[in-house]
């Protein structure tokens, strides 16, 4: 069971990379992008996953002078969190981005933005 | 059109004084006939001082006869059986060349047109001192059977200086060779001394000349 | 042949026609048919090949007679044109951009009789004659025979026989008397 | 100390105080933002200074923990030139967007700030996820300063980038969670040590750290979207892209290569060296100056990866070598960027502009050869190491991979300089001066010859005088604003001066060099005489020829191979700007420079090899190598040949040396070809005598001789003189490389006298007819003609010069006619040897057309007025006729010394000096002898024929006889035209062009190459991500196999 | 220097006896081909009266300087052959200055002639000079190949370029001769012998009928008799040259007057059979049989 939620995140990142590389619209693109990155956090917080142990927040239930043992190691999380804040800067950076290519076409296939090439 | 235009037909645009640029940019008049032809008239070269060296050298003269190959008549029909074995003209050290610069004798074979007269008056004065001329045919006497023609020369005489005349119409080459032979004779007499005559004469050859070649486009006297 | 000339007599005013063999026919038409004549028997009647271009002077008449022989090769029919011009206003429209090369007939008549055609190239140019000044030598009112005389120093001409005269003379005297005597 | 923590603390700090600073102080903000970038750098230049004069590398723990608790940054020496030199390109570039950053606001500011800071940060971090945390956010700041100059092109190249990005970033952060799982830290220092490669799923983390750090590194293919960025940005963030991101990433990759195992090196090479062929490759069709420098700084990130990956082979040379390119990129690549805002082209071939402020072509000129390779620049020397390693190494593919995509580099880059230089400027627009935008470039360009200088004196081998002279470019271009007699007057003194000091004394200790010296440097003299011809100022035209002459003078004196490719190479770049000075030059400069280049190569490579067979670069260890002559033989002879013009190699020379001025033909031709001379007679003393190098000799002697017959040949058919000449020469080294090749006594004495003769009389030959073409203003010959009456002088000087050229006894060439008989029939190359003389005899027909077409015949219109070759023109012509009449007179004076000197290396089997008469093994000859015998003869008939002649009337041009005719005009008179029209019929096709369609097919097929192989960047995003997706799975493929 | 006099007189002296031998060789073989056809020709006397005649021209013109110095190169070209060529073998007088040089310094001293020919040709400004020489220089370039290969075959074979030795190996009975020894050789050289002297079928320079003449087309009276001076003694030396080299040379005056003439004789009797090659037959004849001769000449023996 322990690598339930590991696949889950590999699945959830390989449909954001297929979501990424087969949809044409950019803001399904971008979507898959944010499904990758959630499939990326996954992935953090599962391999930071013990067995048996509870979430690395010392409240009552975690003895504090045995918190080593009992809560899953911490860092992965720290990094999620810091993962999740950059994700989202990226996310609004593209859409930003994709705002401005809708302002200049009129569309947003990311087919007919080919000005730039070879 | 430029066809329109009334060209002179007495010069040649060739030799028409034109206006030139340089390479540096320098604009400047080239006169042809001035500046592409010597102006420098014919001069009189005196036989050698001492008869006897003269002597020799006109016996040399006479035997080394060598012939402009220039046909400018239905006499030059006459010539080419000279070289053959039947006449032989050889034996009289008589051979063709193909430049004036390298002959003696010039053949005028038959009638003379104006037009050919010009080519010929070219032809000789381009011949080196001394040279001599071989009038072939009644039309080179008194214009022959063209007499009235609007366009042939009666008289040679009057344009160039003649050695020797060989009549008939045309004559053969027999009387060709009789005529080689009695220029012969006058070389080594010392008489083959036409070309200074025509220096001597050369005005009054000159404007005999002009009078018929209205478009002269040439120099006086072309080396 | 006939059928056509009759056809043409009504459109270009045709006369004089000679049916001078049974390949050639000759047809007088006047200068201003002229041209629009040769031009169509170019281009519709086959007669693709211009001969030459020639003249007559008639003095006493007044008029050179030019004369333009075209050929049409497939029939192997020869048709000449003559057309009568002023000889005083001698000039006539060119033809030149029929045929080529008619212009050099041009410039031949030009220099030999004085006719002028305007437009025709290079028809001042000298075509054989080089720096010819006086009239036009074919012209029948120059006299060739004066201008020789005045201009080539002729020699004074002996008294002239007659060949057969003089050679019986020369070689059988004694006939030549005794015939001489009867 | 200052900490270097506060890099961070200034930059971070100083984005959040911006927001505080009123909106509309905008050029407040933008100044505080410089203030702070400069305190950055002042701190990081603190640091470099301070490491450098021996100071300790420091740690900094964020939190106070060790790591793995913390994050830990380190200042080492690395870290304190990286930091510095993004700080300082962040500065320079601050300053030249000071424009765009003000109109943008302080929200730009910011991101200006973030952006170099982040840099920093990247650099000097030691942590694999707080690097994770900083690409991202530079890859944001990236993102917005794309969009600072907002047009649609900009928006979709950052939304491509954003994607491409993405993607690397989640593969980043997926290989770091993964190593954080196996190894249990974060630092990078514990993963190298943890050694996580061992553990299977370990190596997938690996896997997915590196390649995600080498697809930051925009490798070929994955590599289309930093193209676009590189193209549709403002110049100043490609620049900073391109120097400062690129620094940062190729530093991150640097240290992060430890935690891999072996493989990883020999994978990160191969894709560098796959970036540098393919990325250069497809510039070579690339026709927009922004995509193209793109190109350019891929490729230059390819070699830099290639050597980080070739690092086991370099040993201690990897840093000297990485620094030094990474110098010259980061210079060289910021400075164009800036130069392409400056001038605001987009089509390369509108860079022509530059000459409206010459200044800028001079930098323009600057960053190219600093990108190529050339002295003085410092990655010269790092591309010298280079190769020099490899080769030690046995690395021979990766030579040949580094040297091709070098060579491909060169044609665009000298293209495209080429444009600059010659293409016409008139009708673009006037360049608009910013002097915020011109200072940055012109500090690199001055930085990049200082670092230059400097790693030069790093060098060993180098001797100082080996960039002494060169000092005397830069005064040249300082006085360029004289008039020429006096930029002549002190180009003379300064050439002579430095004759002066190398000359004397050189004649008894090394004939060889004193031989060469003096036709380099005299020859030099003379022919810069003719130079006072000239009126005006003569802009460019001093310095480049002094780098010429100063490249030729260190050749001679270079006593090992860094010298000697270090002179090579100026004078490569000093003759290849004398070449492209003329007319229609252009293309011919190009070929010429290419072909420079890929000799300059092969002789590279030659010297790599022979400092792998004997640890040393003494060009007298040449001779002591055993093994692979044959190679090494043959790639430093074909490096030569590439100067002597050998068939198959010479097809650069008749354009270069026809359009070239009137002076410069003769240094290019009678005195540049000896170079290629010298050099191989330097590599047949070395090498010449093993059996290895005899075989190669008998090819090289074939060679020589159909170059010499394809040459006479080719010359025969030239309606252009100078063309003619060309060709001439061509003809005449063929010769030389034939003499040279018998590797005999009397073959080396027939090189010899040829290489003097053809000094001589090419010239002569080039100078006059050089001077008659300034007159007359064509080079056609029937364009010309009856000059003879107008430039008597000219006239002399060029029958003296076809008389010797041609062989004709009494004069000089003749000793080289007869020491080649004894020679071939000595060595018993019959065949080869009758060739060489038919080839002489063809001489004929194009000597005569020379100097019949130009001197002879009539005399044109256009050309009645012209005066004689100019007297500065007579001076040189007139000494070297004094010198080839001395040498005719008197040719034991010469031949005799020659003699001595070639029996060091090729003992003296035959040849014996009886007076003036010389013995040899089969015949005899008696020059002072014939010379009086001649001239008597030749005085007594020509008296004779005055004296029968004494009457002759003068006469002028027409009076010739004309069948009966006479002439129309000159033109119609005078045959020149097509003149061998029967003997082209018989034997033209032995020169049809089929050298010139090969390297033209060649051409073709690099050109196709590139066309089609381009098409793989089809523009669109979403295949761009496809791409590093498929190259992520590539690497990854290879790792399983 | 008394020595030296002595030997300028005997070369001055050769000189005459060949410019003489060479008016009457013209002279024999104008009369031979007269014979042929049946007339009666020349008087054998005649190319003397020629020469003289043109001496004694009065009148001349000059293009100029070069128009001087061509000819003065041309009959320099030929007198410096004659000078630098051993003309009896065996006479140490009869030498001439033929240890100034060897085999190489005549074949070179061939070109000074040419040249200097050209270029007087040249100056004259006439066009059919210039096509003259240029087919003349076309032709030429050719002719030396076979010669050339002749050559060094000879050299292979002798060991030497030293025309004097060359001959002095061949002395000794005719078996000795270079025609029985070396025939390949031989017959490469006497194919280009026929292009040297320029007899038809090669005598497209002066080409009669086409371009008058060729390059002395303004040539004439002193200035031609000076280039007929050379013509006489070119092809007596020429002719020399191939005696040397391939007929053993001679020991007398005799035997020298006989040589030379059937080996001008040679080129003559080819001549009255073939009509003339245009330049590019010309120059692809001598690029096919010749060479195929020279080449296997120096293979037998390499």
């Amino acid at each position: 069971m322990e690598y339930v939620a590991l696949t889950v995140g590999f699945i959830v990142i390989m449909a954001g990379l297929w979501a990424i590389m087969t949809r044409k619209n950019i803001i399904r693109i971008i979507i898959g992008f944010s499904i990758f990155d959630t499939g990326l956090h996954i992935v953090m917080v599962a391999l930071a996953y013990v067995k048996g142990r509870t979430a690395p927040i010392l409240d009552n239930t975690v003895a504090l002078d045995d918190a080593v043992n009992l809560i899953v190691d911490p860092v992965p999380q720290a990094l999620v969190l810091t993962a999740i804040v950059i994700g989202l800067g990226v996310t609004a950076l593209m859409l930003i981005f994709a705002m401005k290519l809708h302002r200049e076409k009129k569309t947003l296939d990311i087919r007919s933005f080919k000005d730039l090439k070879w | 059109m430029s066809e329109e235009k009334n060209i002179n037909k007495f010069e040649n645009p060739d030799y028409a004084k034109r206006e030139v640029t340089g390479p540096d940019g320098e604009v400047f008049i080239v006169d042809p006939i001035k500046d592409y032809f010597s102006d420098e008239r014919p001069q009189v070269y005196l036989p050698n001082s001492i008869p006897v060296v003269e002597k020799f050298l006109n016996w040399a003269r006479a035997e080394s006869l060598w012939v402009l190959g220039f046909g400018t008549g239905c006499g030059s029909i006459e010539i080419p059986p000279l070289m053959t074995p039947r006449f032989d003209a050889f034996r009289f050290g008589v051979q063709s060349r193909p430049t004036p610069r390298q002959s003696n004798v010039f053949i005028i074979s038959g009638y003379l047109a104006v037009k050919t007269l010009k080519r010929v008056i070219r032809s000789y004065e381009q011949m080196p001192n001394p040279k001599y001329v071989l009038a072939l045919g009644s039309c080179t006497i008194n214009g022959g059977m063209y007499f009235d023609s609007y366009n042939t020369i009666n008289r040679l005489d009057q344009y160039m200086p003649v050695d020797v005349y060989v009549a008939g119409c045309m004559p053969r080459p027999e009387a060709l060779l009789a005529g080689f032979n009695k220029l012969k004779e006058l070389i080594k007499d010392g008489k083959g001394e036409k070309a200074n005559e025509y220096a001597e004469n050369f005005d009054w050859y000159k404007a005999n000349q002009k009078k018929i070649i209205k478009d002269w486009n040439m120099p006086d006297y072309n080396w | 042949m006939k059928d056509l000339i009759t056809k043409l007599s009504k459109a270009f005013e045709l006369k004089d026609v000679v049916y001078q063999r049974s390949d050639m026919t000759f047809a007088t038409a006047n200068k201003e048919n002229l041209i629009s004549l040769i031009t169509h028997m170019r281009d519709n009647e086959g007669f693709s090949h211009f001969v030459m271009l020639t003249c007559t002077d008639w003095i006493e008449d007044n008029v050179f007679q030019l004369t333009y022989i075209l050929n049409n090769p497939t029939d192997k029919h020869d048709l000449a044109v003559r057309c009568m011009i002023d000889r005083e206003e001698a000039t006539m429209t060119s033809a030149h951009h029929l045929w080529k090369h008619i212009a050099t007939y041009q410039r031949e008549l030009k220099e030999m009789y004085g006719i002028e055609f305007p437009g025709s190239p290079r028809l001042n140019e000298n075509f054989i004659l080089e720096g010819w000044d006086d009239i036009p030598p074919m012209r029948r009112d120059f006299d060739t025979k004066q201008f020789s005389a005045d201009t080539f120093f002729p020699r004074e001409r002996p008294e002239t026989n007659d060949p057969t005269e003089y050679m019986k003379k020369q070689l059988h005297p004694k006939d030549w008397t005794e015939q001489k005597a009867k | 100390m200052i900490s270097p923590i506060h890099i961070i603390t200034i930059g971070l700090g100083g984005a959040f105080a911006l927001g505080f600073v009123s909106k509309k102080a905008k050029a407040l903000t933008t100044s505080l933002m410089l203030v702070a970038i400069a305190l950055m750098g002042t701190i990081s230049g603190s640091w470099l200074f301070e490491l450098l004069s021996g100071g300790t590398e420091t740690m900094v723990y964020t939190a106070g923990f060790k790591p793995p608790y913390s994050i830990n940054l380190l200042m080492g020496l690395n870290e304190a030139l990286l930091t510095t030199m993004i700080n300082f390109v962040g500065l320079l570039g601050g300053i030249y967007l000071f424009g765009n950053l003000k109109k943008a606001g302080s929200h730009a500011v910011m991101v200006f700030l973030v952006f170099i800071m982040g840099l920093n940060v990247i650099v000097m971090t030691r942590d694999a996820f707080n690097l994770f945390v900083f690409m991202e956010v530079v890859s944001i700041a990236t993102a917005g300063l794309i969009l600072l100059t907002e047009t649609g092109k900009s928006v979709q190249a950052g939304f491509k980038y954003m994607m491409a990005t993405g993607i690397v970033a989640g593969i980043f952060l997926l290989g770091v969670i993964f190593a954080y799982y196996f190894s249990g830290s974060l630092n990078i220092d514990d993963l190298a040590a943890a050694n996580i490669t061992a553990i299977k799923g370990g190596a997938v983390a690996v896997m997915m750290i590196l390649v995600a750090l080498v697809l930051e590194l925009k490798p070929f293919p994955a590599n289309g979207w930093a193209l676009d960025v590189y193209e549709a940005s403002d110049p100043g963030v490609a620049a900073l892209i391109s120097a400062a991101s690129a620094t940062a990433f190729y530093y991150v990759l640097f240290k992060v290569i430890s935690i891999g195992n072996a493989d990883w090196y020999n994978i990160i090479a191969i894709a560098g060296m796959i970036t540098f062929v393919g990325s250069n490759l497809f510039g070579v069709k690339q026709d927009k100056a922004r995509r193209l420098l793109g190109y350019s700084s891929v490729g230059q990130l390819g070699l830099l990866m290639a050597i980080l990956g070739l690092k086991p082979y370099l040993g201690d040379k990897l840093e000297f070598i990485a620094i030094t390119i990474l110098v010259s990129h980061y210079l060289a690549k910021a400075g164009l960027f800036w130069l392409a805002g400056i001038i605001e082209q987009e089509n390369i071939k509108d860079w022509a502009i530059l000459r409206r402020k010459p200044i800028f072509l001079v930098l323009f000129g600057t960053f190219v050869f600093a990108l190529i390779g050339f002295p003085p620049f410092p990655s010269f020397y790092g591309k010298w190491e280079l190769i020099l390693a490899l080769s030690s190494a046995g690395q021979y593919y990766a030579i040949a991979f580094i040297l091709i995509g070098s060579f491909l580099e060169g044609i665009y880059l000298f293209r495209w300089l080429g444009y600059a230089i010659k293409l016409d400027y008139t009708k673009l627009p006037e360049i608009k001066i910013e002097w915020n935008k011109v200072i940055p470039v012109a500090i690199f360009g001055v930085l990049i010859y200082v670092i230059g200088a400097y790693t030069g004196t790093q060098m060993s081998g180098l001797d100082s005088l080996c960039y002494g002279p060169l000092l005397m470019i830069p005064f040249l271009y300082a006085i360029d604003s004289l008039k020429v007699p006096i930029k002549n007057t002190i180009a003379i003194l300064g050439v002579a001066t430095f004759a002066a000091r190398v000359l004397p004394g050189l004649y008894e200790t090394d004939m060889l060099r004193f031989i060469f010296t003096f036709i380099f440097l005299v020859g030099g003299i003379l022919t810069l005489i003719a130079g006072y011809a000239y009126k005006g100022k003569r802009e460019g035209f001093y310095p480049v020829a002094l780098l010429m002459f100063v490249g030729l003078a260190l050749i001679i004196r270079a006593s090992n191979t860094l010298e000697f490719f270090y002179g090579w190479e100026i004078m490569t770049a000093g003759s290849y700007f004398l070449i492209i000075r003329g007319k229609k030059s252009m293309p011919h400069g190009l070929s010429y420079m290419l072909f420079s280049i890929a000799g300059a190569y092969a002789l590279l490579a030659g010297f790599g090899l022979s400092f792998a067979e004997t640890p040393s670069i003494e060009i007298s260890s040449l001779s002591a190598i055993t093994s692979n002559i044959t190679i090494i033989f043959s790639l430093l002879a074909i490096g030569f040949m590439t100067k002597t013009a050998s068939l198959g190699l010479h097809i650069w020379l008749p354009g270069a040396h026809a359009e070239a001025e009137s002076d410069v033909s003769p240094m290019v031709s009678a005195i540049l070809l000896k170079a290629g001379v010298f050099g191989l007679m330097i590599l047949m003393i070395a090498m010449g005598h093993s059996p290895e190098a005899t075989n190669i000799g008998y090819v090289l002697g074939w060679l020589g001789a159909i170059t010499a017959l394809v040459g006479n040949l080719a010359a025969a058919f030239q309606e252009d003189a100078k063309r003619l000449l060309a060709y001439s020469s061509i003809s005449q080294l063929g010769y030389i490389l034939f003499a040279l090749a018998m590797m005999s006594h009397l073959g080396w004495m027939t090189a010899m006298v040829y290489s003097i003769n053809h000094f001589l009389y090419k010239a002569i030959l080039f100078l006059t007819i050089g001077a008659v073409v300034m007159r007359v203003g064509t080079h056609y010959m029937y364009k010309m003609g009856g000059l003879i009456k107008n430039m008597p002088m000219a006239f002399v000087a060029v029958m003296i010069g076809i008389i010797a050229l041609s062989g004709v006894p009494p004069l000089s060439g003749f000793a080289g006619k007869w020491l080649f008989y004894n020679a071939v029939l000595d060595v018993q190359w019959y065949f080869q040897g009758a060739i060489v003389f038919f080839s002489g005899i063809i001489a004929f027909l194009y000597l005569f057309k020379l100097i019949y077409s130009v001197f002879l015949g009539q005399l044109k219109d256009n050309l009645r007025h012209v005066k004689d070759i100019s007297i500065w023109f007579a001076i040189p012509i007139y000494t070297l006729i004094l010198g080839i009449m001395i040498f005719s007179a008197k040719p034991e004076w010469v031949l005799q010394p020659l003699g001595d000197m070639v029996s060091q290396w090729y003992p003296n089997s035959a040849l014996s000096w009886d007076g003036g008469l010389a013995t040899g093994p089969y015949g005899y000859w008696n020059g002072t002898g014939v010379m009086i015998t001649v001239g008597i003869m030749f005085m007594a008939l020509l008296g004779w024929l005055l004296l029968v002649s004494r009457k002759a009337v003068k006469v002028k041009q027409f009076n010739i006889v004309y069948s009966a005719e006479a002439p129309q005009r000159p033109e119609t008179t005078h045959v020149s035209y097509n003149m061998f029209a029967g003997y082209n019929k018989a034997l033209g096709w032995l020169v049809a062009p089929k050298i010139t369609e090969f390297w033209d097919t060649m051409t073709d097929w690099v050109h196709s190459v590139a066309h089609y192989g381009r098409q793989l960047y089809s523009g669109n995003g979403q295949v761009y991500v496809t791409y590093v997706v498929a190259y992520i799975l590539a690497i990854y493929f290879t790792m399983i196999f | 220097m008394d020595f030296d006099l002595k030997r300028l007189g005997f070369t001055l002296l050769g000189l005459l006896i060949v410019l003489n031998w060479g008016m009457l060789m013209s002279a024999i073989m104008r009369k031979v081909g007269a014979r042929v056809a049946r007339r009666y020709g020349i008087p054998w006397y005649q190319p003397w009266i020629d020469l003289v005649k043109n001496y004694a021209l009065r009148s001349q013109i000059t293009h100029g300087i070069m128009f001087y110095l061509g000819p003065v190169f041309r009959i320099s070209g030929g007198v410096g052959l004659f000078l630098f060529m051993p003309m009896i073998i065996g006479s140490e007088l009869w030498m001439n200055y033929s240890f100034q040089g060897d085999l190489v310094l005549l074949m070179y001293f061939q070109f000074f002639g040419m040249l200097g020919m050209a270029l007087g040709a040249g100056e004259g400004g006439h066009p059919n000079s210039a096509i003259g020489i240029s087919r003349g220089l076309s032709q030429f370039t050719v002719i030396e190949v076979p010669m050339t290969l002749a050559i060094i075959s000879l050299a292979i074979q002798y060991d030497t370029l030293s025309l004097v030795d060359i001959v002095k190996a061949q002395q000794g009975g005719f078996q000795n001769w270079t025609v029985w020894t070396n025939p390949v050789a031989t017959i490469a050289g006497m194919l280009a012998l026929l292009g040297a002297l320029s007899h038809s079928p090669f005598n497209l320079v002066k080409a009669p009928n086409e371009i008058p003449i060729g390059p002395p087309t303004e040539y004439h009276g002193a200035f031609l008799g000076v280039l007929r001076t050379n013509a006489a003694i070119l092809h007596v030396v020429e002719a020399a040259l191939f005696m040397n080299l391939f007929f053993g040379g001679a020991t007398n005056w005799f035997e020298f007057i006989l040589k030379t003439f059937l080996i001008y004789f040679w080129s003559v009797f080819v001549g009255v059979v073939f009509p003339r090659f245009r330049i590019e037959q010309s120059v692809a004849w001598f690029l096919k049989i010749p060479l195929v001769f020279g080449i296997l000449a120096i293979i037998l023996y390499m």
